[in-house]
């Protein structure tokens, strides 16, 4: 079944919802109006205001009631609308719900997921367009999932809700009308996958990053250089393992964040790579945002963010092959 | 006088039907959130204003951004991202910045305007200014509407919050999740002037901010003012508009802050001519400068950007 | 009855006694936060919660945590990080975490305790449960407090909200920081019964913990309260001391809970060995439990730990 | 003048509040009790209650004041008394001081200084021992600096004070009572420094992480390795230069941070070294705490923290020399 990644989204909640009546969500707007991204349309009516519910705007509450109520029973799922608003719900989250379960000596897990639209390229501006994996990537406890596609999505929330810890989802806002086959096989979280078999430069990416990395293969492939995608999938656990087994063989290993380089997931990635694999790399680099925040006008965003275009050309740069007239 | 009021009201009204009209054309990008039906609110609360006050208004900001003075062409130019925006096209209709004109920010992060004149104040403290911060009714049940106004009654900063209670927050009814449903008695909590008063009489309005104003630049603290009031439109670009109890816009469409001041104005014997030149003035200034800006340029992606302050 | 709440409130002062002297010996590390002169509250409270409730405490939670029926023993071995605590060792003064008793941690965050509650109270609202937060005068001024006050009655969680008024946050007299000076009328302004009571009184904490109780669990929503307290000893390892006003601990001293509760026992016609039979058999307890986590083993750093719930 | 880290920090504040009367501070329990960590003692007294005062408990308003006040005129130094509280307060700095300057098109600047204690070792517990830095390197417009001697502890808080732009300062609480020479040569934000020279190795690190290598670097010695020793000082910006220009002499690099591997800064920086200087690299490794919250017990945070011992461990093991008898 084809469904694009906002829908994918919806149905995975429904679904878990249904299975599992612990599950409840709740966040601004997600109910009566179905999410002011609309992921979440049609569950109140389904599932009833007692386990989809609007609250005021208090992400700190928000993200405290998770907590409270996760380690009382249930299996809250709680929408923080923007990415950016992250920081007003992090401490609870960071701790809170990701302590729990070692501090507690492993008396009791935080089974809760948190998801935000991350990302930008919406013309939102700086203060609606972060993406709050990097503030989070080194919160031990806690794991964070990245989909680029609706069958990911699906399998990622289907896995988040069911893990006992507690699960950040973010949600690229570029990618909620994407479309794609959904299917029904469990996508652990932790795993990356390989989107693109490649010989001679493995380019890894998360979200939007892996459909800009996939545009760029084709110009790629034109100019004789057969490119490996890598869809990470999760930035914490972060499936290393897969990268490596991918840079041995092509020996160079290309990094695309959304986000400025120091302090970036893509770079500590190369890092981990160059640790573990140091012998085998003939090249590593990243393509990154300048260290700036996100800018509204459209051509400054445009030229802000890594697409396809500049990838393709980085990759030919870095290789030293010339781009086919 | 209310006709200077009633201007500058018809001029944020004017540059909103402009900025919706741009938007659905593709001019304005992202979302957008528009003030029209709030007019009194800014208008109001900024004519007490002095050189050096400063003001922090929230994402529905070109109110408070006009009301302060920034040219409509600035910030229409902002909106469309355009090289002569107030903010170079870097801020966007969110995130609008005019210190020149005492406008600290609109802030993008619901409760951020509260903390920004907070902190305000606490410089201004020194020079005898005031600092205004604006905020909605959904920003009363957020940690930094409780933080901030703690934080300035007792330190007594001159700050004066002004909660725009339009009833909503996006889509949600302000009586459904504001426990108690009064937020002037919340203020009234932390030992603060708290006032109740029509946002829809400009004239109201700026009684009850001169007399705040007045507290705060007394070096007796903070105060604060609820403003009722209603927005006409949707919330942003996207909304459903399902929420509204029925006949409701109407009711308050009938208390529109541009026809109660018109309608006072003419029983207190100003000519309508006079009224309809007011009008037609800030109408044809704001036309001006949006004109002007629909033709001004986008920046330049290839001039690089300073992440810091040199 | 009362000798068998005064039994509970010897057992934390006895166990806040011993880690004293423990942590002045160096067998408690770090810091520690004792809870002696407000032991009236903790027991008060939890004495009216039944099985499934549960409690939010804070750093200072030590009677928190003995009043819900956490061990002696796996409380101080926890204190001074030895296998046999109550989390291995892990976890420490600060953050005690018992589930198998209700607890559901003692928090280190100021104001993460009502946050902890909230949540809980949403899960237990399907149950017919309660659950309890415990926190400071200061922890009122926090955005924690606001905004789970805020939800726990928007959207009517059984929550109890107890707020211990000792005075002081760390070495700030909580007059000099809390606006209006009046906890309980901020809570009354969220549209929740609200009561301030005698906070070294047991028989009065436990009733209006009763009333609370009783509101929340008929799924009326939340209900606070605020207990005057006092603590005895410093904030934590480090207190200058100096801030006290003079004569203020000698006042509070005269108006020790348990002095109190003894008094009135003898007034009601308790024997006096009775009530000192109660006293002994409490410090006994809590003696042979410290002595036996002493001499308890360290956790052993070999042993790896998981990062991730299986 | 040989004083400790404490003081210097406290007479580096004394000497700016002397130097600009727009210099305030604020926090909870700064000025009547001389700071929790007894960093602030004597300021109110000698500054006036104006420009030294407790607050409520409140960080969050800390943060939001402290911005509001210096796009206003002011320069306040805000201290967040634990690093583990900056979540609390990171909406502010992160949405409103850092995107000030860009996205005001450099309207104004937000001169302003958070101050906060972190750092294990001190049996705190897992909420009392964390080093947000992390959390905050990858947001553009801020500074980091962390500072592991009195003189840089002074420096780089008359640099912080005076910068135009919003600076985090790390105060590594096991570092308070280290003692040194304080002297009054600039210390520019950003600028790492050679603490040994070395030829055999070069081992990164900042705060406490720099004295551990300085012991290591001992025992090392004996067994015939030569390491070179640098302190960062600064996370963001990081001077990947000084780094480089070591590594390209030493061929390896071991990075220690007191924190998980996944997402921290030390992997970054092998990442970053990686793409600049790959060919030059003989070997990269880092040394980090596990993946889990700071445990409290004393064996168990021992254990969990890198400390010298482990560190000449590290570099024998990894250079393949068995240990000095
Ligand atoms: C911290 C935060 N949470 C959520 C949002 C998303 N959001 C934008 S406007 C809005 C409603 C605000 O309502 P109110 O304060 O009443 O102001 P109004 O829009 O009605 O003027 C919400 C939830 C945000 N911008 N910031
Ligand atoms: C969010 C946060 N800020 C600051 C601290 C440091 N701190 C620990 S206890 C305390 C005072 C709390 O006062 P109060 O709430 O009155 O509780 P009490 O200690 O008096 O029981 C402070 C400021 C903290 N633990 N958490
Ligand atoms: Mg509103
Ligand atoms: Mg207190």
């Amino acid at each position: 079944m084809s469904t694009d990644l906002r829908t994918a989204v919806r149905d995975a909640l429904a679904a878990e919802m249904r299975r599992d009546e612990r599950v409840v969500l709740f966040g601004e707007d997600v109910a009566a109006a179905g999410g002011v991204f609309k992921a979440t349309p049609g569950l109140v009516e389904e599932f009833g205001p007692e386990r989809v519910f609007d609250t005021p705007i208090s992400e700190l509450a928000l993200a405290g009631a998770a907590f409270g109520s996760a380690v009382s029973g249930l299996r809250p799922v709680v929408e923080i609308m923007f990415g950016d608003f992250m920081a007003l719900a992090m401490d609870s989250l960071v701790n809170q719900s990701a302590k729990y379960w070692y501090m507690s000596n492993e008396q009791a897990s935080v089974p809760l997921v948190i998801r935000c639209a991350v990302g930008g390229g919406g013309r939102f501006g700086a203060i609606h367009s972060q993406t709050p994996g990097t503030w989070l990537q080194s919160v031990a406890g806690l794991k964070i999932v990245a989909p680029a596609f609706p069958d990911d999505a699906r399998g990622l929330i289907e896995a988040a809700v069911r893990d006992p810890n507690p699960v950040v989802v973010l949600e690229h806002k570029r990618l909620y009308p994407v479309a794609g086959e959904v299917g029904s096989a469990p996508v652990p979280i932790g795993s990356a996958r390989v989107v693109r078999p490649g010989t001679d430069v493995t380019i890894v990416s998360a979200m939007r990053g892996v459909h800009d990395a996939l545009a760029a293969a084709e110009p790629l492939a034109a100019a004789g250089i057969d490119a490996e995608v890598i869809d990470l999938r999760s930035l914490r656990p972060l499936d290393h393992a897969t990268v490596i087994e991918s840079v041995r063989r092509t020996t160079r290993l290309l990094a695309i964040e959304e986000g400025p380089h120091l302090g970036g997931w893509a770079s500590g990635l190369l890092g981990a790579v160059a640790e573990l694999a140091l012998g085998d790399l003939d090249d590593v680099w990243t393509l990154t945002t300048p260290p700036t925040p996100m800018p509204y006008s459209p051509p400054l965003e445009d030229a802000y963010l890594p697409g396809a275009d500049a990838i393709a050309r980085s990759v030919l740069a870095r290789l030293g092959v010339s781009s086919p007239a | 006088g209310l006709l200077e009021l009633y201007g500058r009201m018809v001029r944020i009204r004017a540059f909103e039907d402009e900025m919706q009209r741009l938007f659905l054309r593709g001019e304005v990008h992202g979302t957008v959130h528009l003030y029209t039906g709030q007019e009194a609110c800014a208008v109001g609360v900024c004519s007490v204003l002095r050189d050096g006050d400063r003001v922090a208004a929230t994402y529905r900001g070109h109110g408070a951004a006009l009301a302060m003075g920034t040219a409509p062409r600035g910030l229409a130019a902002e909106l469309m991202g355009r090289s002569t925006g107030v903010c170079g096209g870097r801020a966007g209709s969110m995130n609008v910045i005019d210190l020149e004109h005492g406008l600290i920010g609109c802030f993008g992060i619901v409760g951020g305007s509260i903390a920004a004149a907070t902190g305000a104040g606490l410089a201004l403290q020194r020079s005898g200014g005031v600092a205004v911060a604006f905020f909605g009714d959904g920003a009363a049940n957020h940690g930094y509407f409780h933080e901030c106004l703690n934080f300035a009654r007792v330190c007594r900063l001159p700050v004066v919050f002004v909660c725009e209670n339009n009833l909503y927050g996006e889509f949600t009814p302000m009586q459904a999740v504001t426990a108690g449903g009064d937020i002037r008695a919340r203020a009234a909590a932390y030992d603060m002037p708290a006032e109740k008063v029509d946002g829809n009489d400009v004239e109201r309005v700026r009684a009850a901010a001169e007399a705040a104003a007045d507290h705060a630049r007394r070096g007796d603290g903070p105060a604060f003012i609820e403003c009722l009031t209603y927005r006409h439109l949707g919330h942003s670009k996207t909304d459903p508009g399902v929420y509204r109890r029925e006949g409701e816009l109407d009711e308050w469409l009938a208390r529109d802050p541009l026809t109660v001041a018109a309608a006072r104005l003419a029983d207190d014997g100003t000519a309508a001519d006079e009224i309809a030149a007011a009008e037609a003035a800030a109408r044809a200034e704001v036309a001006a400068g949006v004109a002007a800006a629909v033709a001004d340029p986008y920046p330049d992606p290839a001039i690089p950007a300073r992440e810091y302050a040199p």
